[in-house]
C-alpha cells in the first residue's frame, strides 16, 4: 500500500493530474504537437534500448520464448472478449465494438512504464523481454478487430479508392511504436551494456524527467477528450472501461501462472494484458474502420482507463503477480 | 480557352494518402496537402492538441487542373469519401501559364 | 440546385475562438482551421518566428454551406470583425454530397 | 461595386519571400503565408519528412485586393515565375468591408 | 561589479546577444515555434519544482504570505504609474497606454532566473517562495489594464460577437505560465526533495543549457521586432522602457524595506516588479484589448526592457537590495 | 579494423541503418520537422561550444591561421573538381552539374562529428579549431557553383523579379548553422571551460543521445530520397558520389601533408573535405538555382555520400592521415 501512495504521490501521476485539472478547468494551455511526438518517440527508443541492454545480458531461453508467445496470444484474445462484452453489455454497433475491443487488447507504454517503476519500487526485478512483449502485443489485437468488424458485412467488399495493397498492413506492423520499440531493442541487444554507455546520459538519466512532461500532455488530452466526449459514453461504456481491466489482468495471470512466471515479469505481462493503446490503435483505425468513432475509443482507453490503470489498477496488478507466486 | 478547376478536399490526415493517388491516378499534374489544426463538423470538435494519437487531424488538398481531367477525378474521389470524412468543393479559377497544368 | 458558398476567415489565432462560435451559432455544418505562418497587411510584417508570444498569428478558417446559412452568418462575422483583424472572402462554390451541407 | 479577387501562389518556401516582395511593391494591401506538408507534381512527390534541408517545403499564399491593383500585380509574378516553380490562381471573391483592400 | 561583468559573459547571455545580432543582420535563421513553446514550458515546469522542493523545506511564515501579498499589490500597482508616465511623456493613446502598462506590471520569467543565478553569485541565498511571488504578480496588472483601458468608453459597450462569459477570466487566470508554474511548485511541495529525485538530471541539471538555446530564440524574436518595429517607437516611448524598470524597482525596494526582506529574496523582488511580461500578457492583450498595437507593448518589452534588465538592470537591483539592507 | 567494427556497431550508425531501412519498408513512421530542426541546432551549439573551449586553451598559431586558409581554398576548390567529374562522365547540364558541385565542396557536421569519435577512439587527439575549419569551408563551395551556373549564360541577365540585394549573400553566409557554430564557437572561446561548466549536463553529456535520434531521421530521410530518386540517378552519378570523397580525400591529404598537420587534425581536414553537405546548401541552391534539381543533389549527398563515409569512408581518411605522417 506503501508502495501505492507513493505512486499516486510520484511526480508523473501529480503532471497527469495537473494536465488533466487544466483541461477539465478549460485552460487553453497545450504541448506543441511535434513535442509530444518527439516525446513519444524518445520514450519508445528509451525503453527498447533498456530492454535490448537487459536482454544481451542472458541468453533468450525457451522460458522467454514462451512469454513472448503468450503475449502474442493475449493480444489475440483479449479484443474477443472485449468485443463480446461491449456487445452484451453497450449499445456500441459491431463496427465501433470491435475498434474498441482492439484498443483493449493492444497495450499503452506508458503503462507499462509505471508498472516497471512500482515494481522496481516493491522490491523486485524484471527481465528485459518485457520489452520484447510489449512490441510484440501492440499488433495482433488489430487484425481480431478487422475480423470481427468485417464479419457478417461489417466490412467492405470492394477495397476504398486510392487504397493500396499492403499500405494497412505496413501502417499497422510498421507503425512508429513498432518500429522504434523494436529497432532499439535490437540496437541495445547489439552494442550491450558497454556500447550504449555513452547514451546514458540522454536515454537513461532524463527517462522520468521527459515523462513528466509526456504526462502533462497526456493529462490535457485526456481531459479534454472527457470534457468533450463524456456525453458520448453511456455509463455501461464508462463501466466497461474499468472492469475490463481487471478481466485482462485475470487471463494474464493465468497465463503467468501457467508459464510460472517469477513476480516482476507476471506483475508487468498482467499490466501490458490490462493496458489499453491511445496512440499506435486509434491512428490504425482511422484507416482501416474509419466509420468507427474516434470520440468513443479514444476518450475511454485514454480518458477511463489509463488513470484507472495508473492510479489503482497497478498495485493491484503487483498483488495479483504476489498471490499466483503464492506471496499474495 | 479552357476552363480551369480548383478541387480543394478537407479529408483526415490518415486518409490523405489514398486521395492523393486518386489524384495522381486521375492524372492531375500536382496538387498540394495544407495540414488543418482544428475543425468541427457533425457537433463534434477536434484540434491537434486534443489527441495524442492525432488520429483526429485533417489536411486540405488543393489540386488545379483543366476542367477535362477534374470531372472523371471527382466521381473516383466520391467513391473514396464513401469510406471516410471529406468535404470536396470545386470552384472555377482563372490560372497563369495554363500550358503547365 | 442551391448554390454553396465557401467562407474564408483569416483572423488573429488568440480570437478564432470566438468566430468558431460564431460559426457554430449561425448552424454551419462545419469549418476547418488552418494555421498560417506569416502576413503582412497594413505596413506591419508577422511571422511564426519574430514573436515568442505568438500572438501576432493568424488562422485562415474555411467553412461551407448553403447560401441560406451562409448569408446570416456573414452579418454576425461582421459584428465580431468590428473588434478583429479579420479578412472575408465568399466564394461561390460546386460541392460533392450536398446533402452533408 | 468593385470586383475582388484573390491571388493564390503555390510556391517553394525558399523563394515565398521573393513572392511577398512583388505582392508589397505591387501595392496589394495584404496577403497571408501558409505553409504546406506535401505535395506532388511533374511526377515527383516532396513532403516535409522526406527532406532535412526543408528544401523542398512549399508554401501556399493567400492575396486579396481589388482587380485594378490585382491584374498589374499578376504579370510581376509571372516574371518572378520564370526562375521558381509556382501555381497560380485568381478567383473571383465578394468580401466583407471591402473598403480594406 | 565582478558579478556584473560575469553575468554579462555568461554563456546565456552571450546567446541572446549572438540572436539580435543575427537578426540585426537579417539572417534567416529560426527556431521552430514549437522548440520554443516546448523550451518556456520546460523552464517554467523547472522553476515551479524548484521553488516547490524549496518551499516543502520550511513552513509557510506569515512573512513568506506577507511577501506574497506584497507582489499582488505591487502588480496591481505598477500598470497604473505606468500607464500615468506614458500618458504624460509618450503619445500613445488609452488602449495602447493601458496594453503597454500590462506589460510592466506583470513579470518576466527569465529575467527571475537570470536575477536568481546573479544572487547566487553574489552569495546570497534566496527563499523558494519568490516562485509563487513571480506566479501570483503575472495577473493583477491585466486587470488594472483593463479598467484603465474601459475608463471613459476605452472599452466596448456590448461584448464582441462570438465572445464566451468567462472566456476571458480563463485565457487570464489558466494561462499556460500560470497552470504550469503553479502546478509544479505544488508538485515540487508535495514530491519534496526525495520524491523530485528521479527528475533532478532533467529538470535541473538541463536547465541552464536549454535557457541558453531558450535565449537564442529570444535575441532572434527581439532583434527582428526592434528592426522591424522600432520606428513605431519613439525616443520617449523607448526612454520608459529603459526608466520605468527603475521607477518599479524603488517602488519594490520600498515594500522589500518595509517588510525587512533578507538581501536576496529582496533582489528578487525588485527584478520581478521591474521586469516585463513578453509572453503571457501579449496573449492576453490580444483576445482583451484587440485594439493596441503589439508592435509597440511586444517591441518594448522584449526589444527593449528585457535587454535592460539582464544586462544593466539586475546589478542595480542587487544594488538596491543590499542597501535597503543598510550594506549597500 | 578494430575501429572501423565498433563505429559500425555504434548505436549512432545503428540507428541510422534502422531508419533507412524503415523508410525503404515503407513505414510511415517520421520524427516531426521542428523537432529535427531543433535538433539541427542543438548539435550546432553543442559543437561549436567544444569546439571554443579547445581553442580558448591555445593560443591562435600560424599553424592554426593555415590550416583555415587551407580550408578555405580546398572548398572553393573541390567543386571546380567535382564540376569537371559530373560534366565529363555523367549526363547532368551545367546548373545542375554545378548544384551538385557545391555540396561536394560544401561540408557535413555529422560526417564531421562522427570522424571525431573515430579519431578519438583511435587513441588520437584533435584540435577546436577543427570546428572553425568546418564552418569556414561551408560557404566557398557556394560561390564557385554560382560561378560554374553563370559561365556561358547558365545563369540570369537580370535579376528575378521580387529578389533582393544582399538576399542571397545573407542566405548563404548568414544560414542557420554558420551563425550558430561561429557563433557558439566564439561564446565558447569567451566563456572558456569554467564559464561553460553549467551547461555541459546538456550540451556535453547528452550530445551522444540526441545524435542518435537525429540520425534516426537522417536514415529516414536518406531512405525516403532514396527510394523515390533513385530512378533519377544513373549508374554513373551515382558511383560519383562513391569516387568523388575519395578524390576529395586525396587532395586534402596533399594538403594536410603540406601544412605538416598531426594525425587527429588531417584525419579530420581530409573527413571534412570528403563530406558533402545536405542541409545549408540544398537551401541555398534553391534560391541561387532553382532550376536545379533537389532529388539529384540531395539523394546523391544524403542517400550515397554520407551512408558511405560514416561506414566505410571514415577509416579509409584516418587511415591517410596515418600515412601522410609516416604512420600508415
Ligand atoms: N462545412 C464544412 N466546412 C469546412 N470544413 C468542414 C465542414 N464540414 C466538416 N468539415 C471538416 O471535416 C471534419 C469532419 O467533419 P464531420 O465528418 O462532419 O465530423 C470537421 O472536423 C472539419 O474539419
Ligand atoms: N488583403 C489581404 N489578403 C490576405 N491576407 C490579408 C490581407 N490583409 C490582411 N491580411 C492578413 O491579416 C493580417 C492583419 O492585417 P492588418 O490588420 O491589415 O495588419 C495580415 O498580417 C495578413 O496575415
Ligand atoms: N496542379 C497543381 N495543383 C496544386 N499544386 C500543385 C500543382 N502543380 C504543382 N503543385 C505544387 O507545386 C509543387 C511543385 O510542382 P512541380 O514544379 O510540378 O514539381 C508540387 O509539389 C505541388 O506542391
Ligand atoms: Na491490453
Ligand atoms: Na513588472
Ligand atoms: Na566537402
Amino acid at each position: 500500500m506503501d508502495v501505492a501512495l507513493s505512486t499516486l504521490l510520484s511526480p508523473i501521476i501529480l503532471f497527469f493530474a495537473l494536465g488533466m485539472a487544466a483541461a477539465l478547468l478549460r485552460s487553453q494551455m497545450s504541448v506543441p504537437e511535434a513535442i509530444a511526438k518527439g516525446m513519444a518517440i524518445y520514450l519508445m527508443m528509451a525503453i527498447g534500448l533498456k530492454g535490448g541492454v537487459e536482454m544481451s545480458k542472458n541468453p533468450l531461453t525457451t522460458e522467454v520464448l514462451l512469454v513472448l508467445l503468450a503475449g502474442i496470444v493475449l493480444s489475440f484474445l483479449i479484443p474477443l472478449i472485449a468485443f463480446i462484452f461491449l456487445r452484451l453489455t453497450t449499445k456500441l454497433d459491431q463496427v465501433n465494438a470491435a475498434a474498441t475491443a482492439a484498443h483493449y487488447g493492444s497495450i499503452s507504454i506508458v503503462t507499462f512504464v509505471a508498472a516497471t517503476e512500482a515494481v522496481r519500487l516493491s522490491g523486485f526485478d524484471s527481465g528485459g523481454h518485457l520489452v520484447a512483449v510489449a512490441a510484440l502485443m501492440e499488433t495482433p489485437a488489430i487484425i481480431t478487430a478487422l475480423f470481427l468488424a468485417s464479419r457478417g458485412g461489417g466490412g467492405r467488399e470492394k477495397p476504398v479508392a486510392g487504397s493500396e495493397q499492403g499500405e494497412l498492413v505496413r501502417e499497422v506492423f510498421l507503425n512508429a511504436s513498432i518500429v522504434v520499440l523494436v529497432g532499439a531493442l535490437v540496437i541495445g541487444w547489439i552494442a550491450g551494456e558497454e556500447g550504449t554507455e555513452t547514451v546514458r546520459p540522454f536515454f537513461v538519466d532524463l527517462f522520468q524527467g521527459v515523462l513528466c512532461l509526456f504526462l502533462l500532455d497526456m493529462g490535457l488530452s485526456a481531459g479534454r477528450g472527457l470534457r468533450q466526449g463524456w456525453r458520448q459514453l453511456s455509463v455501461m461504456t464508462v463501466g466497461f472501461g474499468l472492469y475490463m481491466p481487471l478481466v485482462s489482468a485475470c487471463i494474464a495471470a493465468a497465463f503467468a501462472y501457467a508459464l510460472g512466471m517469477p513476480v516482476g515479469d507476471a506483475a508487468l505481462l498482467i499490466t501490458l494484458t490490462a493496458s489499453a493503446s491511445y496512440i499506435a490503435v486509434p491512428a490504425a483505425m482511422r484507416l482501416a474502420l474509419p466509420e468507427a468513432k474516434p470520440s468513443i475509443y479514444l476518450t475511454l482507453s485514454l480518458g477511463v482507463t489509463f488513470p484507472f490503470n495508473v492510479t489503482i489498477g497497478i498495485p493491484i496488478y503487483i498483488y495479483l503477480a504476489l498471490l499466483i507466486n503464492g506471496q499474495g | 480557352m479552357e476552363k480551369h478547376l480548383r478541387i480543394e478536399l478537407i479529408i483526415e490526415r490518415m486518409a490523405h494518402k489514398r486521395a492523393c493517388r486518386v489524384l495522381e491516378a486521375g492524372g492531375m499534374t500536382g496538387y498540394t496537402v495544407v495540414p488543418a489544426m482544428a475543425g468541427y463538423g457533425n457537433s463534434k470538435r477536434w484540434s491537434r492538441d486534443t489527441d495524442l494519437s492525432a488520429s483526429g487531424d485533417m489536411v486540405v488538398i488543393i489540386s488545379i487542373g483543366d476542367e477535362a481531367k477534374v470531372r472523371p477525378v471527382l466521381d473516383q474521389i466520391g467513391d473514396l469519401l464513401g469510406a471516410h470524412i471529406g468535404v470536396v468543393t470545386v470552384t472555377e479559377v482563372e490560372v497563369l501559364r495554363p500550358g503547365r497544368f
